[in-house]
């Protein structure tokens, strides 16, 4: 079954109201392209599920597509804090539903395994695990006295993750290695939908079955987007864009300026490849990619 | 770039991460998180100078690399050239970490407590907060699975080593005494790096226990700066060692020529 | 070799092999363990007849593999070659295991009894055992996990299909009726296919129940050969029907030149 | 530091009265090599950890080295039942403790993650969660009442795992990648030893630093073995010697034949070199040898 969709038909998989995962960790392989699509179609209502993460959700939370955030960090690193996410968990617009990231990583595996939890020692002792004594639940082992956390399953609509490469099947490759977290939602996730930077042939996969990350039977939906991630690294192809991150957040100090980003630098442009020449085309290309070794 | 210390022919920064890596030896099995450049020089330079055995994960991921220079984030690929391994972060990582195969780390934080419990989540209340931090990350999950914690912050003051914490996401030693240990949970903070001092924690109560003062600082700046009382050490509170000259180079030659370390402070922002 | 059946222009093995293939469609997702040709010959001709999407990882390991011919084990990389991937044991497999990505599995046994539980471990006692067998494997866990699991056995006997399992090493329908929803786990056994007849289980009482007999087979030989009482379906029992002649050359000289399958067949011992 | 041992050294390390875990699957992948050598020593009183094995706990059981084995399945697949090990379970000269694949690898992930248990639904229902409800004990959780089997750490002394690359310092390669369930022993262990098909420059591993298996600090010692799986498989170098199995299960048929075939094709040989002499030499090899793609 050929599971190559466009973009736009793609992310038209994503209902209102979704419990969406997000792939990538901080500032590297997100799949920012399929964001700006959900935020051109006016998604309303999802909740967010991204371990690590800083410019998608932020970019999500500004176009007023989410309900509530489930999350153990949400920043821009070194850049300060990711803006828009501040302000609306600061005004309650947003619920944040927040979590560790071993914890939200046991959540995620408890559901991908069909466990009532999963057991960790992470949390103990600190205010965390009392922001939701429900799905984090503090447990003794009857056997040894051990604390320990009982994490409940934290099950998944739908997973958004970016990757190198896939065949129109579906199978799909991370270059070198998946490092990220991405399989802990892949897993727990009814459905995933993988963006990449390029469709190879079938054969590259038989040529190479080691270097497989997901199996056909993983993916339900692969689009072709070239610089997927960007703004944020696709290693080694990339690197993340400081000069978009730094532009951002100082267009976020007054909400005109960011009105007028927004519009010409980010969701105006109609498609991920104008998207590229509004934020400076070939000579950012340039920029961002990585020397090969 | 930060002032020359008086005396010391250094930086504050230079002090800081001398006196760190010189905590570290052929034992230490280390990684790193975001906005970490205070630690890692301190990794890369006790890796070049006493302790060429030890182990750096680069952003948890790239083993024993051997970065020319720091990129300009310590969570990304800028710094994970010469490594010998990338490792997977969830099936490697927090598998070696539960396992303490990995065994120091070192945390920051908006707040920190007497007994090194940190906070990085909201200033204010939870529901209503002042300021809504980033979030604890992996503070709640490592505090509890790595032994060799330190802790460091290029900013000492009230605000930060506060008396209560408005969060803590990460646990030191909890609510001192045995509390860790009673949860079970190995280890504890270590020593705890500013640009004012550098503390360890009483053997007993875990408190914070002033260890020595940089050079040019006195009790008294330190006390100011601290919303909660400091413990001292017996006798006389000696002043931080100074590095060496060999340090010194290495570190400004050959683990952070572009001094990357000194956006952790606050007049390096550009 | 097997002997031809009578009427059916295919000898045992064959009708075995196509009778399980087709209860497999485009949504099977399935994996293999050891000693398992007669289930990964079905595997095969599924996919090269009327199921082309149908999954099967060699060995729970080579997935999508497309071997010319079956190798001498079908737990090696023998049969692994044209593979798409080769996933991980512990982290891949049974990530998926757990979550269902695979649904479809197939168990032989030293012992069966009616509700399709299964014994590999023991004949007789457990402490002191007549026969200590190789084990369960992942018997126990995958009887868990997936939940549509195939029974064949090339033997139909009164030792392999027992009133009183010696050890229960893999559950089917447990103790029958709800049993295995109670304990919470998905789907059940769904057929049982032997040299003698094929057998489904009782919508209710989970019992092994005739679907029908292979051509030439009597029910007073299945009644002899089987140790407990088979449920029989309402009306005349249905003949097993044979393979197409398409089936068979597709089997024959693409699936498994070699006759791999042979050697489930005591006959086929060398 | 140099972590480079001749085999001889390496086996001396394994303490009588050690627990022993043994990598590989089946007929793929076990340290044969370094088995025979524990066999050479004399070693006494070993527990041995196999999931799913056959030949190299025979030979162990067979040289009377070991009082205990923990496993989910022990037998030559097709070729029949492992003949040692069934004699020895049968009149009670070795204990062995029964668990199912899961089973096991849950136990090891309890202990190489520090958890009073690891919980799953393997085992509901048969009778193996009934032989050692101890450390596979059935519980229920308090929430939602579905029942689960709690199973606690399998501490390991030592783990014995065969690979294709290693430097001198202890990083090593399974190449193409790891497909055993290697990881899960070598986690749970206090001590990992190597042996390799050969010992490559530190170079090669900075060079694709993607596929490195496991880093210096999991690695105690390496031993350079070529062959170092044989008569198990080591893929993709080479497959597992059908005609060594049957001869050794026809030998041990008879307990003279069994001497005689213990002493010149098994334990006799001084060296593995020897070893394979005995057993065909370049013959063999070349029989096993799998073409190169």
């Amino acid at each position: 079954m050929d599971k190559v969709l466009k973009i736009e038909q793609a992310a038209a998989l994503v209902t209102d109201g979704s419990i969406l995962a997000l792939g990538g960790l901080s500032m590297n392989s997100s799949p920012m392209a399929f964001v700006r699509e959900l935020i051109r179609q006016g998604k309303k209502n999802l909740t967010l599920v991204a371990i690590v993460n800083g410019m998608a959700v932020d970019w999500l939370v500004a176009a007023d597509c989410v309900r509530r955030v489930i999350s153990g960090l949400v920043s821009f690193e070194g850049m300060g804090l990711a803006p828009n996410f501040r302000h609306a968990v600061e005004s309650g617009v947003v619920t944040l539903e927040e979590y560790s990231e071993y914890l939200l990583i046991a959540r995620l595996r408890a559901a991908a395994t069909n466990l009532p939890f999963i057991p960790t020692k992470a949390g103990l002792g600190t205010d965390v695990i009392g922001l939701h004594p429900e799905t984090t639940r503090l447990e003794t082992d009857p056997v040894t006295g051990e604390a320990y956390v009982a994490c409940t399953p934290l099950p998944v609509d739908v997973a958004i993750v970016h990757a190198h490469a896939a065949d129109v099947l579906g199978n799909v490759r991370v270059d070198p290695k998946l490092l990220w977290m991405d399989n802990e939602i892949v897993n727990a996730a009814a459905k995933t939908i993988v963006t990449v930077e390029t469709i190879v042939p079938h054969s590259s996969f038989i040529a190479e079955p080691h270097r497989t990350t997901w199996p056909r039977f993983i993916t339900d939906a692969v689009a072709e987007v070239p610089w997927g991630a960007y703004p944020t690294s696709c290693f080694p192809k990339y690197g993340h864009d400081k000069a978009f991150f730094s532009a951002y957040s100082k267009a976020a100090r007054n909400p005109e300026c960011f009105r007028t980003f927004w519009d010409s630098r980010l969701a105006g442009p109609d498609t991920h490849a104008a998207f590229l020449q509004a934020n400076g085309g070939a000579a950012t290309v340039n920029r961002i990619r990585r020397p090969t070794t | 770039m930060n002032m020359v210390i008086a005396g010391a022919d250094c930086t504050i920064d230079e002090l800081m991460v001398v006196t760190l890596a010189r905590q570290f030896d052929n034992s230490t099995r280390a990684f790193n998180g975001a906005v970490s450049f205070i630690p890692v020089c301190a990794y890369l330079l006790a890796r070049k100078t006493h302790a060429p055995e030890l182990v750096w994960a680069a952003s948890s991921i790239a083993i024993d690399a051997d970065p020319a220079c720091l990129g300009e984030s310590t969570l990304s690929d800028s710094i994970w050239d010469g490594a010998v391994m990338l490792s997977n972060s969830p099936f490697d990582f927090w598998a070696w970490a539960q396992g303490m195969r990995y065994n120091t780390f070192a945390f920051r934080g908006a707040q920190i407590d007497r007994y090194g419990n940190v906070n990085n989540t909201v200033i204010g209340s939870y529901d209503e907060p002042k300021v809504r931090l980033p979030g604890g990350g992996g503070m709640a999950d490592l505090g509890c699975m790595i032994p060799d914690i330190y802790l460091w912050s290029t900013t000492h003051s009230p605000k930060i080593f506060v008396e209560q914490l408005d969060f803590r996401s990460g646990i030191g030693w909890g609510d001192g005494g045995d509390h860790r240990e009673k949860l079970g949970l190995p280890g504890g903070r270590k020593l705890c790096v500013t640009n004012l001092c550098v503390m360890d924690f009483h053997p007993e109560s875990r408190a914070m226990r002033l260890k020595s003062l940089h050079p040019g600082i006195i009790l008294e700046t330190v006390r100011e700066s601290t919303g909660f009382e400091v413990l001292l050490p017996e006798g006389e509170v000696p002043v931080t060692e100074t590095p060496t000259e060999e340090e010194l180079r290495i570190l400004r030659e050959e683990v952070d020529p572009t001094s990357m370390r000194l956006r952790e402070f606050p007049q390096a922002e550009n």
